[in-house]
C-alpha cells in the first residue's frame, strides 16, 4: 500500500486538522471532536436552521467540504469508513443549533443511521428540536424490505446543496426536512469502478477487477456492483448508467440535475468526457439538463471509477443549487 | 439475581479480554459478510472502557454500566459501537432508577437494541444471540453450549440488517459477527457466576 | 491501461466539449479550437486587460478550470502534454481582447513558449497588444543558462489567480505583467511521486516505482526528480519539501502563502494529511502563512503524488488570493 | 537555384512519406531523451500538409509554402511546431515578397528558427542539421552523406534546449529527433534536384 499518511490510526485525525489549519479564518474543530464547524460571522450572528452531516472518512471532501454559508453548518468526520460516534453529532448538534432546531443529513448505513439517533436523543434531551433525514440515492442495490435498503452515495452532496442553500435562506425546520426527504426521493445513482479502494487499515484494494475489467453498481466502501464487464469505453458506459437510472425515473418529463462524480483516483480528463457523452445521451434522449456538476465530490479513497447521479428537479431546486455557497468544496 | 458493582466490573473486565483475544478472528468473520472491523471497532470501544474504568474507578452499579456504555459510544462509532452503546446505557439508567435484578437489566437492553437497530431475531445479528440468551438466562438456563447454539444459528440466516444484507442469500454460510462478540459476554457472565458457588 | 476514454485521438476535444456542455450558462468554446472562454456579461461588456492561458491537456482542471471572472479569459488545451498550436491561441487572444490588451501566461516548456509567441506575433499583426509571462517554478531543477531552465507546474494556478484578481479590478496591461512576473519570482514549487502518470497514447506509467518507494522533484509530464527514495511518513515528506523550498527562499520573513496540490491520482485524505504535516513544519520554522489552498489544481493525469507550492507575499497578493473567483476549479 | 511550385510540391510530399515511414523510428529518439512523441507529432503535421495541399491546390510558391506552413503550424502543437511552421512561414514570406532563391529561403528560414527557439549550432536541436545544411546547400556541396554527418553529430552534443536539456550529461549519446526529421526535408530535396538532372 502506498500512501501519504503517517500512521493508520490517525489518519482521520490528521486530515480534520490539516483541513482547519489551511482554512483557520472559516473553520474550527469542536473541541475533543472530529467536527468541522462554521466560524465566519454569518453564522455567528444567524438564526438559521442549523445543518449537520458526517459520516466515516475517505469521502472527501464530503463532508467537511461542504461546510460553509449555503451548505452545511457543521460536519463531524469518523474513522476510515466507520460512523462518527453519537457525542462528536451531539456537540456538533449543539454547536450549530440558533434556536430553530437542526437538520441531520445521514446517508443510509446502519452504523450512520443508529450513531446519529442516538446523538438526536442527546441532543433532545437539551431541548434541541432534531429532524434527520436519510439519504439513499444508490439504485444499483434493491430497494427490499428485508436489508438496509439502498445506500447513499454522491446524491448526498446535492441533498447538502438544496437544503443547505433553503435554510440560507430561512427555510424553518419542517419545510426543510420535508424539502430533503423530496430530493432523496427524486435522486438516483450509479456508481462504476475499474479499480477497488484500498482501506488503509487492510492495505490492499477490497477487490480484484482484470486489466479489461469493470464493475457497475459499486459503493463507496467497496461494496461489489451488479455487474463486471469488459472494459467499455465511456460513451457505453454513459448509455448504460443513463438508461437504467432513466428508467428507474419512468418519465423523462420536467428538468433534471447531473452529478458526474469521480471517486478518488479518477482525473478529471476522464470524468469531463464521460460527461460529454453523458449529456450527448441525455440530449438524444431530449432530456432537459438544467444544473451540471463534474468533479471529485463524493470520493471512496482511491478508487478509480466515477458515478452518475440524476436528480429530477422540482419547484425552486434549480435556484437553490446554483445559489452561491461559500465552502472549500462546492 | 444481584450481581455487585465489584463482581460487575470483573465480568465487564472478562468480556473486555475476551474480545482482545479475539480481534482477528471477529474481523475474520466481518470479512466475509461486512467490512471487516468489527474486532477492531470493538476492541477499540472495550480497551476504551477498561482504561475508563480504570481512570474513572466508578463506585456504583449505574456508574460502572454508564462508564462503559459512554466509552464503548464514543470510541467505536460502527454500527456494534451505537448497539453495546445503548444496551449499557439502558442498564445504567434502569439500575440508577432503583431496578437492581440483572435479569431485568439484560432483557431491556435487548428490547432498546432491537428498537435501536429496528431489528428483531431471524435478521442475522446480535439480536439472535441476545435475545435467547438474556431469556435463558431469566429462567436459569444459560450454559455455555446454548450460548454456542445460538451463535451457531445465524449461520444459516439472511442477513437484513446492516451491510450484510447486501449479500443477500451469499450471506447465508457465515456466522455474524457481534452475534459472536455478544457471545463472550454471556460466557464471560457464567464464569463470575460460578467462581461465586 | 484502464481509463475511462472512448479513443485516445479524442481525449482533449472530448474534454473540452464536456466542460463546455457542463457549463454552458458560463463559457463557450471558441469556433475551430479547443479553447473555452467566458460568455457572462461581466466579461462580455467588460473593458479590462485579458487574461489568456492554455497548454497541454493533462493537468486538469489547469487550465480551463480557472476560466471564469477574477482569473482567465480565455484558455486553449492543446493535445495530452503537448503545446496549443498559434491559430488557437491566437483566436482565444483576440477574443479576449477588450482594447486594452491581453496577457499570456505561459509555463516553461520549449513547445509552448514558441507556440505562444507565434500567436503573439499574429496578435500583435492586428494591433493587439500582447504582452507574455514565463512560468518556471519548479526549482527542483536547476535554472542553469544552458538548458530550457526551470519548470512551470502547480505555481501557474497562483499566478493566474492573482493576475486574474488585478485584472479584475482594473489593472493595466504593463502593470500585470511586471506583477506576474514578480508573483513568478517569488514562487517556488517541489513535486513528489508514489507512482508515475500514464500518457493515453503510450499505455503505460512513464517510469516505475517499486511498492516501498517514492521520487522526490518529478514534474507534471513524467519528468524524473532528484532522489528515488524509500516510501517516508508524510511528516518527513512535509520537512523535505518545506526545507529544501525554505532554503531557496533563504529568508523566512514575511508572509508566503501555500498550495498543497494532488497530482491527480492522490486522494485528498492524503493531501490534508499532507498539508497538516506543512503547516506543522512552517510554525515550527515561525513562518507565517497568510493564504493556503489544498487540492487537486495542477494535475499530472493520474500521477499519485503532492506537489508543495511556497509563494512569498508582497503588497496586495494576499487579498487577490482571497478574492471571489467564479470559475469551476478555483 | 530556383525551384518550381510543381516541384516544390513534389519535395515537400516526399519529405511527409519519409515521416511517415519514421514515424516509430522518431518516436524512440524522442523517447531516449524527450517524452516520446516527435514522430508522432510530426506525422499528424505533415499529413495535415498533403490534405492542405490535395485541397487548397495552391498555385505558387509563396502559397504552397504557405499552405504548408499553416498546416504544420495548427496541428502540431509541440516544439517542432512551432518551429518547422517558422521555417516554412519565413520562405512563404520571403518568396512572396520576391525572393526566389531557394537558398537564401532556407538560410533565411534557419536564422528565423534560430530566433524562435533562441537557440543556435551545438545546442542539439534541428539548427545543428539546418545550419550546416543550409549553407553545403548554398556552396554547391550538400550530399546524403553530409547530412547523415550532421545527424550523427547530434548524437555527442548535451542538450541545451526543449525537454532533453533537464537530462544535462545524460542526453550525451543520442541523435537529436528533430535533427534525423529535418534531415529527411533536405534528402527529399536532393531527390528532387537530382530527378531533374
Ligand atoms: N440495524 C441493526 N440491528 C442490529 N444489528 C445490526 C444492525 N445493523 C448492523 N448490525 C450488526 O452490526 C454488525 C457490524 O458491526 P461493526 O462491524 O462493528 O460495524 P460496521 O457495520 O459499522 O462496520 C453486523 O454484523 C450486524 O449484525
Ligand atoms: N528552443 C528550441 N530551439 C530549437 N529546437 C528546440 C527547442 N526546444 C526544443 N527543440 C527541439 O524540439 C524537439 C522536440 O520536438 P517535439 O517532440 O515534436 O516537441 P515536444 O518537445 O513539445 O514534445 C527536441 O528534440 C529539440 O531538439
Ligand atoms: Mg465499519
Ligand atoms: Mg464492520
Ligand atoms: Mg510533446
Ligand atoms: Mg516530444
Amino acid at each position: 500500500m502506498k500512501k501519504i499518511i503517517n500512521n493508520v490510526e490517525n489518519i482521520a485525525a490528521e486530515m480534520v486538522s490539516g483541513f482547519v489549519k489551511t482554512n483557520p479564518a472559516k473553520f474550527k474543530q469542536l473541541p475533543e471532536t472530529l467536527a468541522v464547524a462554521r466560524v465566519d460571522d454569518d453564522f455567528v450572528n444567524g438564526t438559521n436552521v442549523g445543518i449537520v452531516s458526517g459520516g466515516g472518512s475517505g469521502h472527501e471532501p464530503l463532508h467537511l467540504g461542504y461546510v460553509g454559508k449555503g451548505m452545511l453548518s457543521a460536519a463531524i468526520a469518523g474513522q476510515v469508513n466507520t460512523s462518527p460516534t453519537p457525542d462528536q453529532i451531539y456537540k456538533a448538534i449543539k454547536y450549530a443549533d440558533k434556536g430553530k432546531g437542526v437538520l441531520l443529513i445521514v446517508k443510509n448505513y446502519a452504523g450512520d443511521v443508529m450513531n446519529f439517533d442516538m446523538a438526536k436523543e442527546l441532543a433532545e434531551f437539551d431541548d434541541i428540536t432534531v429532524k434527520t433525514i436519510i439519504v439513499n440515492d444508490d439504485i444499483s442495490v434493491e430497494d427490499a424490505e428485508d436489508t438496509q435498503g439502498k445506500r447513499g452515495v454522491a446524491g448526498t452532496v446535492l441533498v447538502e446543496k438544496i437544503c443547505g442553500a433553503a435554510a440560507q435562506n430561512g427555510m424553518d425546520l419542517n419545510s426543510l426536512a420535508e424539502l430533503g426527504q423530496k430530493v432523496i426521493d427524486n435522486t438516483k445513482t450509479i456508481g462504476l469502478a475499474l479499480s477497488a479502494a484500498t482501506v488503509p487499515a487492510v492495505g490492499h484494494p477490497g477487490f480484484k477487477l482484470a486489466e479489461d475489467e469493470m464493475e457497475y453498481g459499486v459503493g463507496i466502501h467497496n461494496e461489489r456492483g451488479y455487474a463486471t464487464e469488459k472494459l467499455a469505453p465511456s460513451a457505453v458506459i454513459a448509455n448504460e448508467l443513463v438508461n437504467r437510472i432513466m428508467k428507474a425515473f419512468g418519465s423523462t418529463n420536467g428538468e433534471f440535475a447531473i452529478l458526474v462524480n469521480g471517486l478518488g483516483a479518477t482525473p478529471l480528463m476522464e470524468q469531463y468526457i464521460f460527461a460529454n457523452d453523458v449529456v450527448n445521451k441525455l440530449n438524444e434522449l431530449n432530456i432537459k439538463i438544467s444544473f451540471a456538476k463534474v468533479g471529485n465530490m463524493v470520493t471512496a479513497i482511491d478508487m478509480h471509477g466515477i458515478s452518475l447521479t440524476i436528480t429530477k428537479l422540482e419547484n425552486d431546486w434549480k435556484s437553490y443549487l446554483r445559489q452561491d455557497a461559500q465552502t472549500v468544496a462546492w | 439475581m444481584e450481581l455487585s458493582t465489584e463482581k460487575t466490573i470483573d465480568w465487564i473486565e472478562r468480556w473486555v479480554e475476551y474480545i482482545k483475544q479475539n480481534v482477528t478472528a471477529l474481523n475474520e468473520l466481518d470479512t466475509a459478510i461486512g467490512d471487516g472491523d468489527h474486532g477492531t471497532n470493538l476492541n477499540r470501544g472495550t480497551q476504551a472502557v477498561k482504561k475508563a474504568l480504570a481512570e474513572e474507578k466508578p463506585q456504583t452499579l449505574p456508574l460502572v454500566y454508564r462508564t462503559t456504555a459512554m466509552a464503548l459510544v464514543s470510541t467505536i462509532g460502527g454500527a456494534s459501537g451505537a448497539l453495546f452503546g445503548t444496551a449499557f446505557l439502558t442498564m445504567a439508567r434502569l439500575s440508577k432508577d432503583g431496578e437492581t435484578k440483572l435479569e431485568t437489566l439484560l432483557l431491556e437492553a435487548n428490547e432498546a437494541m432491537k428498537k435501536r437497530g429496528k431489528s428483531d431475531v431471524g435478521m442475522k445479528t446480535l439480536i439472535d444471540l441476545w435475545d435467547p440468551a438474556t431469556k435463558a438466562f431469566r429462567d436459569h438456563k444459560l450454559t455455555r453450549s446454548y450460548i454456542q447454539n445460538c451463535v451457531d444459528k445465524t449461520k444459516n440466516m439472511k442477513a437484513s440488517k446492516g451491510r450484510s444484507s447486501y449479500l443477500r442469500e451469499r450471506s447465508i454460510g457465515h456466522i455474524d459477527p457481534v452475534a459472536k462478540s455478544s457471545s463472550y459476554l454471556f460466557i464471560a457472565l457464567l464464569e463470575v457466576l460460578e467462581e461465586d458457588k
